[in-house]
């Protein structure tokens, strides 16, 4: 006959404000088996556990039940005080009395109370059918794969390296360097942000530990914590890397017909179909972009190239202007690229966010090139970006660009592009908002101050005006930063923009409200900024479905625990960290990129780890061989072996991973999950359907 | 126009809470919502409606943003006899801007439905409902000169020369709420 | 080109719903729809026994199922006969379509909104709509043939383009959508299709200031009407507004003469419903497709007849 | 327990997702009625059609199964397997005379603890709407 | 001595007798060992009064076949019961209820409706429906035994020492079953007689016992559609075979002779419920669409899953 204690948690005020402890008490003091009933302020505290232990070192009770919170937080911590107070950890079992009752029924407590009872049975009927297991251990690969060199990842791949971890670094542009890479200064302290970034993509890209793989994605991943097998494509760069020295001679041959948008300058300016990312570039490698490329010699790789009259083959200039022989198309190349196979125990994803494009506000009059996002603006003020850091309209960025390149081949020219005088920044621009996003970004509060900032020290003529619907400046040093932009006189508005409209002369009608004067406002300005939204990259969600991790609500990565596993994932091994998880700034990337760092290092270290047993076993007795188990298992985790001349199935301990799929199906019930054997549930469904009544066993 | 009067300087919030609690069967903004802002309470102020609106621009008080935070603090006595609901031209910019899918517009046709309740009504509006139950028009002119000018016989095909679908029509009035209310004399 | 045949089969047909400012105010604008529908080969039903909307002011104001009802059963008149209904009143179109977005929502108003009807041995299963001329002449008829049925020409004419506020907003509502409800194309592009410029302004989408706010303050509604006429003068300089509106119509006709009776403005620029226009440019009778207006239109229209002969 | 019938809901939620959405619908003080307790297991793939018989036959008003959504299962594809059983199982209550209203199979991932009450107060209702299970021995 | 032996049909159609006799010279051979003391009208012509009077437990082994469907079953089960010191289900009807027991999916209205009213070649004018009680002549009172409202199993009327599958047993089976029962060779009470392994553990065709590994079934075809290949396993062809969930002490005589198993043999050890186990495996090797595809195929599924066993399912009937 099992004794069973029943430990029940008042959680402060948490639980006992709802349940009415001592009722719940005296049923379930009647309830079969139960030999002890205790309750506690806080049973997860140390004198809470101490009760349990006593218990158990008495010899009291063979069998623990604990009525508190969820068992998804708990559940361990309880299971270790059972193993050291000498009883198998695995004779443990959770009421769910708190998160699944107290809260959810607060202000209906004798409902609460009841339902309590019905969980605490159903707990104390599964316990009764409880076995005694023994924790397994796998062989944990001290390798790490970081998805995504941005911030976050350098940061994250840096600190495993340095610990002596060989880590592989995977990006999925050209260079790593992410969006930090693209932005001018940085708040609160305006540092220039290619001066802090630059040195760290360097020391990455050099550490001995690191393997960067940059230009790659992630295409599938296979196996369990300790020993991931994951495939990395990496992606044709129609350049040899190895001669390529990043000289640069081909970007500037490239035609002005193969020409696209520029990523880098957010669309501001063009790149060419090859090119360098950008002049920081680590590694600073070209690629050739093969939708942009226009074959301009009429010869693709690994084709012959066409001759001139007098047989001379012709070749493209970036071919031709190579002084490695790195762009030579004589070679045919795989338009898929390679696929490499890699050996991780942990997985890091840092894969960052992209910024909400500007053509889904059409109520901001999206088709002015006047209206921009605040990346744009990031780009417009950058001295990398395409005007040099020169603030002109960006309806002007084209004439700019004849001009510099009339200077360039030595022409005399003037610069006839309009300087702004009024620049309006807009808040809240798909944050907030129940169509797109109800998060908060939460930088863009602070990067708009910043940007108005910059301007208004560099050009004090400048009016500028800041949209709010409330100033979010919660952060060290951030409310300083923002009085310190009040007095330098830039105007803040509580209130959203309803609308912008734009003028003939491509400036624009701001029509705005500013609740201090409780009236709709209105201004022309030559330049307005939309703090559009950070939102998950597109092929995130793909990520996290190949990684076997959640994604939230609003599409970023699902943590396994806000507070207390903030950077876990509800995959053993895998690690999130940087805006892959949500919106946060560059201080709180880089402490989550760490974080991340030493949870994988903490894991990883001992070599081997310990795992639940909780998976499935087969009884060759009961199993008749019908073959129905092994198809449906998602790890192939089940093979046949022979027994006295039959073949029966055998789950491979080390693969299963105890989803209990093929107990479910198998006919003639020969497979356990041990921990949800069929007896356990069916016990706990039972005692639940029956309100509370145990069935005998 | 005195559109402020009945509001004081100071809005007492304290004795606006009591009084929707003790005088009022129900919370203004449950009318509200019950009246058809279903989003109402989704509302963060944040004044994009109002930035756009004609209403604000022209000079009303109780535009949609200050009226739909009229209404969450409580308030109704204060609103009961201001036209700025009655002025609401229906444009829908502010719906389709809103952030939160307040639909401000609803709110105000709501507003104006809670005034009918009360009979804070507008004769002109009155006008309007007994022009279309007697002619099936809120809008209607006997001369007929417009008509004949343009070549026209001198009554459209509506309910102006259909007795049987003017019947029809008052039948489905008689049947509305606005039969509850009594605003209008229907024989 | 098989295709092509089978579209042409399909012959176009509509429940024209006047509304109550066409019917009684400007029957101009309900005669120019009845000379030009037929001759762009698309056949108008009368919809005989139709009523008002019911307008913002009336119903709406008072209760949502007392709206939808009244809009039903002007809906149903077109839904028995398998037609949709066009109109060329914006709040008309916004009415019944809000009023239809309603019910089709929400089945507790629809099934109430049938309880009334049944009463008349009418039902409203939510299939007949409301289309607007503008989207009608935009997308069932199409610019070519809107081009090809011209006899005359508004070369070297600019309009000022009102589409009006019920013309895109709520976009949720409405059968027919812009690309870009802020930034509005079709009817600048009908109105190409006549050979006129028909420019941006800055103020295009502004509401003209009719309707509740007109007939509850008209002083103020004065300040939107001039706001917007200030910009279209002095943006684009337009010889002509036009419109797909009834309300903006009359606003923009009306409170003009005022403004400049007042002296508040000096200058004067006719105002047209597009269906006018086209009716102008079709051939037919300027007296009976546009005779009735506050704003003097005889200029303009002489202009058309003799400049613009193809 | 109070004279009056209430309904006894029982939840089998996938510790990844729904038993996650109930924990979060919890902790976000989203009330849904008190009817409603669950049962975890590793993955809606475990589930058993017995479970959901056993259950009905001892009493319970309402059955629901709650899995991740599909493509996001935390085993890959046990919420398939899921649906799979859960089809033919239900299909076979209808059969049988049950109601189908009184089983159901929802998608509600770990995130969504709004969607978890609000699916449980509808299902609640639904549940008050069609009485006592018959079964109940 | 002889054991005295009864066999008694219920609600059946006699097959399990046949497969009793099909084993011609051996069942010779027993029969030396035993003596029928009552097998009506079959082999011993006794009548149910000379049954009654017999002592309790003076029958060493009593076997029935066919379900309980009419009072006089139920009552001629529980003298049997009485009179019988092991009373053995035997095949599927007396196990499960089988084939009779589905029409537990209608009430006995309904089944009256249609056997005296509705079926073609009912000529009914009078609307005459049996009686369990009528008088002839003015005289004779003549009694029918009353129709019960639903089918049971043997074991839901009486208490059951053993159970056999199969409908009707196999007759390799039934000898091991004799044997088994002369040399009184009997497993505990309460259990199946069988070897507890699956139609598929002595199937020549499952693909397991060839080494290979069975795939996700991508159709469903009835029995009517197609050829199926002799050599391929019948599930994996698309062919609703039951046999990984019921028991083969048949030795998968169906499925050799390309006919897929439904289940008579009752469900493997340990399983309670023969429909919900069949479900949970079958669903989970079809894919998505093919599951849609059986539900379209199979008008009824209840009749499907539970072919033999609908009065002993957890939910037993149609309510």
């Amino acid at each position: 006959m099992p004794k069973i204690g029943v430990y029940i948690c008042h959680c402060g005020e948490n639980i006992a404000g709802a349940v009415n402890i001592e009722e719940v008490k005296k049923f379930v003091e009647k309830l079969p088996d139960v030999v002890v009933v205790r309750d506690y302020l806080f049973m997860c505290s140390d004198p809470g556990q101490e009760i349990i232990k006593e218990d158990i070192r008495k010899g009291l009770v063979d069998r623990v039940v604990v009525a508190a919170c969820t068992p998804r937080t708990h559940e361990p911590i309880f299971r270790k005080a059972c193993e050291d107070a000498g009883l198998n950890k695995y004779y443990f079992e959770m009421a769910n009395i708190r998160d699944q009752c107290s809260w959810a029924h607060w202000h209906e407590k004798e409902k609460a109370t009841q339902k309590a009872k019905q969980l605490i049975a159903a707990a104390v009927a599964k316990a009764r059918l409880l076995e005694p297991l023994e924790d397994r251990y796998v062989e944990l690969n001290k390798n790490v794969m970081v998805v995504g060199g941005g911030i976050a990842g350098i940061f994250a791949a840096l600190d495993l390296a340095n610990a002596g971890f060989k880590v592989y670094l995977v990006e999925k542009s050209p260079s790593i360097g992410g969006n930090m890479a693209k932005l001018d200064k940085t708040f609160p302290t305006n540092d220039c942000s290619a001066c802090i970034l630059t040195p760290l993509m360097v020391e990455v890209a050099n550490h001995p530990n690191v393997e960067l793989l940059t230009y790659s994605e992630v295409e599938a991943v296979e196996g369990t914590v300790g020993n991931f097998r994951v495939k990395v494509r990496k992606k044709q760069t129609y350049v040899d890397w190895e001669k390529c020295t990043g000289c640069g001679a081909c970007v500037n041959v490239c035609p002005p017909k193969a020409r696209v948008p520029d990523e880098f300058n957010e669309g501001l300016s063009l790149r060419g179909a090859i090119y360098i990312q950008f002049p920081q570039a680590v590694p600073k490698k070209a690629v050739i972009d093969p939708d942009a490329c226009i074959s301009c010699s009429g010869r693709w790789f690994g084709e012959e190239p066409r001759r001139t009259k007098d047989g001379k083959p012709i070749l493209a200039p970036c071919e031709k202007v190579c002084p490695t022989g790195a762009c030579s198309r004589d070679e045919p190349r795989d338009p898929n690229g390679e696929i490499i196979e890699l050996n991780v125990g942990s997985i890091i994803v840092a894969t960052g966010y992209r910024v909400m494009d500007k053509k889904y506000f059409k109520e901001f009059a999206p088709d002015s090139p006047n209206v921009i996002t605040a990346l744009q603006m990031e780009r417009l003020i950058s001295a990398t970006g395409p005007t040099e850091g020169k603030l002109i309209v960006p309806s002007d960025i084209p004439k700019y660009l004849d001009w510099k390149k009339k200077v360039e081949k030595g022409k005399e020219a003037k610069l006839e592009a309009r300087k702004p005088h009024v620049i309006t920044f807009v808040s809240c621009v798909g944050s907030r908002d129940e169509r797109y996003h109800t998060y908060c970004s939460k930088v863009c509060c602070m990067y708009m101050l910043k940007q108005a900032m910059l301007l208004k020290e560099k050009y004090p003529d400048l009016d500028i005006y800041i949209f709010f619907i409330d100033v979010r400046t919660p952060g060290k040093d951030f409310d300083e930063y923002y009085m310190r932009c009040r007095k330098l006189g830039i105007k803040i508005i509580k209130g959203k923009v309803g609308g912008v409209q734009r003028l003939p002369d491509e400036r624009l009608l701001v029509r705005g409200y500013d609740a201090d004067l409780g009236k709709p406002v209105e201004l022309i300005s030559d330049i307005v900024v939309l703090a559009t939204a950070i939102e998950p990259n597109t092929d995130l969600k793909d990520l996290a479905r190949k990684l076997g991790i959640n994604v939230g609500a609003e599409g970023f990565l699902r943590e396994r625990h806000t507070k207390l596993y903030p950077v876990d994932t509800m995959t053993e091994g895998i690690f999130i960290c940087g805006c892959a998880q949500g919106p946060k700034d560059i201080p709180d990337s880089v402490a989550q990129a760490k974080a991340a760092a030493s949870s994988a290092m903490s894991l990883l270290a001992p070599g081997k780890m310990r795992v639940e047993p909780l998976i499935s076993e087969v009884n060759p007795e009961k199993c008749t061989g019908c073959g129905i188990c092994a198809p449906l298992c998602p790890y192939g985790a089940i093979e046949y072996v022979e027994v006295d001349g039959k073949r029966r199935a055998k789950v491979n301990e080390a693969k299963c991973k105890g989803c209990g799929v093929c107990a479910a199906a198998c006919p003639s019930k020969a497979i356990t999950l041990h921990g949800f054997t069929y007896e356990q549930v069916l016990a706990q469904i039972k005692t639940i359907a029956r309100k509370g009544i145990i069935e005998e066993v | 126009m005195e559109i402020t009067e009945g509001v004081p300087p100071v809005i007492n919030l304290t004795e606006v809470a009591e009084r929707e609690k003790e005088e009022f069967e129900k919370k203004v903004s449950e009318l509200i919502i019950e009246f058809g802002a279903e989003n109402l309470l989704a509302c963060m102020q944040c004044g994009a409606c109002a930035s756009i609106c004609p209403l604000a621009r022209v000079g009303f008080e109780w535009y949609n943003k200050k009226l739909i935070k009229a209404i969450l603090i409580g308030m109704k006595e204060e609103l009961l006899d201001d036209p700025t609901p009655w002025a609401c031209v229906a444009c829908n910019r502010c719906t389709e801007i809103c952030p939160r899918q307040v639909a401000p517009f609803e709110v105000m046709f709501a507003m104006r439905r809670l005034m009918v309740e009360e009979f804070a009504i507008p004769t002109l509006a009155i006008e309007g409902l007994r022009s279309l139950y007697e002619h099936g028009h809120a809008v209607y002119m006997t001369g007929r000169e417009a008509r004949k000018k343009v070549g026209l016989p001198e009554k459209p095909p509506t309910t102006d020369s259909d007795e049987k679908a003017l019947q029809d029509l008052r039948t489905i009035l008689k049947n509305t709420k606005l039969a509850e209310l009594g605003l209008i004399p229907m024989e | 080109m098989i295709s092509e045949t089978v579209k042409e089969e399909k012959k176009l047909k509509f429940g024209l719903f006047l509304g109550c400012n066409i019917s009684f105010n400007r029957p101009d604008v309900e005669q120019a729809m009845r000379k030009i529908f037929p001759a762009l080969g698309v056949e108008i039903d009368d919809l005989v026994g139709q009523s008002c909307c019911p307008t913002w002011g009336t119903m709406p104001s008072i209760d949502i199922v007392g709206w939808c009802a009244v809009a039903a059963r002007n809906l149903a008149l077109g839904e028995e006969k398998g037609i949709d209904l066009m109109t060329a009143c914006n709040s008309c179109y916004g009415s019944l379509n809000e009023a239809r977005h309603k019910m089709l929502k929400n089945p507790e108003i629809m099934s109430k909104v049938n309880e009334i009807l049944a009463k008349i041995g009418k039902k409203y299963e939510g299939r007949a709509k409301c289309r607007h001329v503008a989207w009608v002449l935009y997308k069932d008829v199409g610019l070519e043939k809107i081009k090809e049925s011209i006899k005359y020409s508004l070369d070297g004419i600019t309009v000022a383009v009102q589409p009006g506020c019920h013309f895109l907003w709520p976009s949720e509502v409405y059968p027919d959508k812009e690309e870009d409800p802020f930034n509005p194309k079709v009817l600048r592009e009908l109105c190409k299709a006549l050979g006129a410029e028909a420019p941006y302004y800055t103020k295009l989408i502004d509401c003209c200031g009719m309707g509740a706010l007109r007939s509850t303050d008209p002083e103020k509604s004065f300040i939107l009407v001039r706001e917007k006429l200030e910009c279209i003068k002095e943006e684009i300089d337009a010889d002509l507004i036009v419109t797909t509106c009834s309300s903006c119509l009359i606003q923009l006709d009306d409170a003009q003469e005022k403004l400049r009776k007042e002296g508040k403005i000096n200058f004067s620029i006719p105002v047209l419903h597009y269906v006018q226009l086209l009716a102008i440019c079709m051939g037919f009778d300027p007296q009976q497709v546009a005779g009735i207006c506050v704003t003097p239109r005889d200029e303009i229209i002489k202009r058309v007849l003799e400049g613009g002969k193809r | 327990m109070s004279e009056e019938w209430e309904p006894n809901i029982i939840v089998i939620a996938c510790n990844w997702c729904t038993y996650q959405a109930a924990d979060l619908a919890g902790s976000l003080r989203y009330s849904y009625p008190p009817t409603v307790k669950v049962v975890r297991v590793p993955c809606s793939g475990r589930v058993e059609p017995e479970f959901v018989l056993e259950a009905l036959i001892n009493g319970a008003d309402g059955v629901l199964i709650g899995g991740c959504h599909p493509g996001d299962c935390h085993y890959k594809e046990g919420n398939y397997k899921a649906l799979r059983r859960f089809k033919l199982l239900h299909k076979l209550l209808t059969e049988l005379g049950i109601e189908p209203e009184r089983v159901r199979l929802e998608w509600i991932s770990g995130s969504e603890g709004l969607k978890f009450a609000e699916v449980m107060k509808e299902f609640d209702a639904t549940i008050r709407k069609l009485g006592p299970n018959p079964l109940k021995r | 001595m002889a054991l005295k032996f009864a066999f008694y049909l219920a609600a059946g159609c006699a097959g399990c007798e046949m497969a009793l006799v099909d084993l011609a010279d051996r069942l010779v051979d027993a029969l030396g060992e035993l003596e029928v003391v009552f097998w009506a009208p079959t082999v011993a012509d006794i009548k149910y009064k000379d049954l009654e009077a017999m002592p309790d437990k003076s029958i060493d082994i009593a076997l029935v076949d066919g379900a309980i469907r009419l009072s006089e079953q139920e009552h001629i089960v529980k003298v049997l019961r009485q009179k019988a010191k092991i009373l053995v289900a035997f095949g599927a009807c007396a196990a499960m209820g089988g084939i009779p027991g589905l029409a537990n999916m209608h009430t006995k209205d309904e089944i009256f409706e249609t056997v005296y009213f509705k079926t073609y070649s009912t000529d009914n004018p009078d609307g005459v429906v049996p009686q369990t009680k009528c008088v002839v002549d003015g005289k004779y009172e003549l009694t029918l035994p009353e129709f019960w409202n639903e089918v049971k199993a043997l074991h839901q009327v009486v208490d059951v020492d053993y159970f056999v599958g199969g409908c009707p047993p196999h007759h390799e089976h039934v000898a091991k079953i004799v044997e088994a029962i002369v040399s009184g060779n009997l497993p505990p009470k309460g259990s199946w007689i069988t070897d507890g392994k699956s139609v598929c553990d002595v199937c020549p065709r499952n693909p397991a016992n060839k080494g290979k590994t069975r795939e996700i079934v991508k159709e469903v075809k009835r029995t009517i559609e197609g050829i199926p290949d002799e050599e391929k396993c019948l599930l994996q062809q698309g062919y609703l075979c039951f046999g990984p969930v019921t028991q083969g002490d048949c030795g998968a005589s169906c499925p050799k002779v390309n006919i897929p198993c439904r289940g008579c043999g009752g469900p493997l050890p340990g399983v309670k419920d023969f429909g919900a186990r069949a479900i949970a495996s079958l669903a989970s090797i079809l894919d998505d669409s093919t599951v849609d595809q059986l539900m379209e195929k199979y008008p009824s599924l209840a009749k499907l899953f539970y072919r033999y066993s609908l009065p002993v399912a957890t939910i037993n009937k149609r309510r």
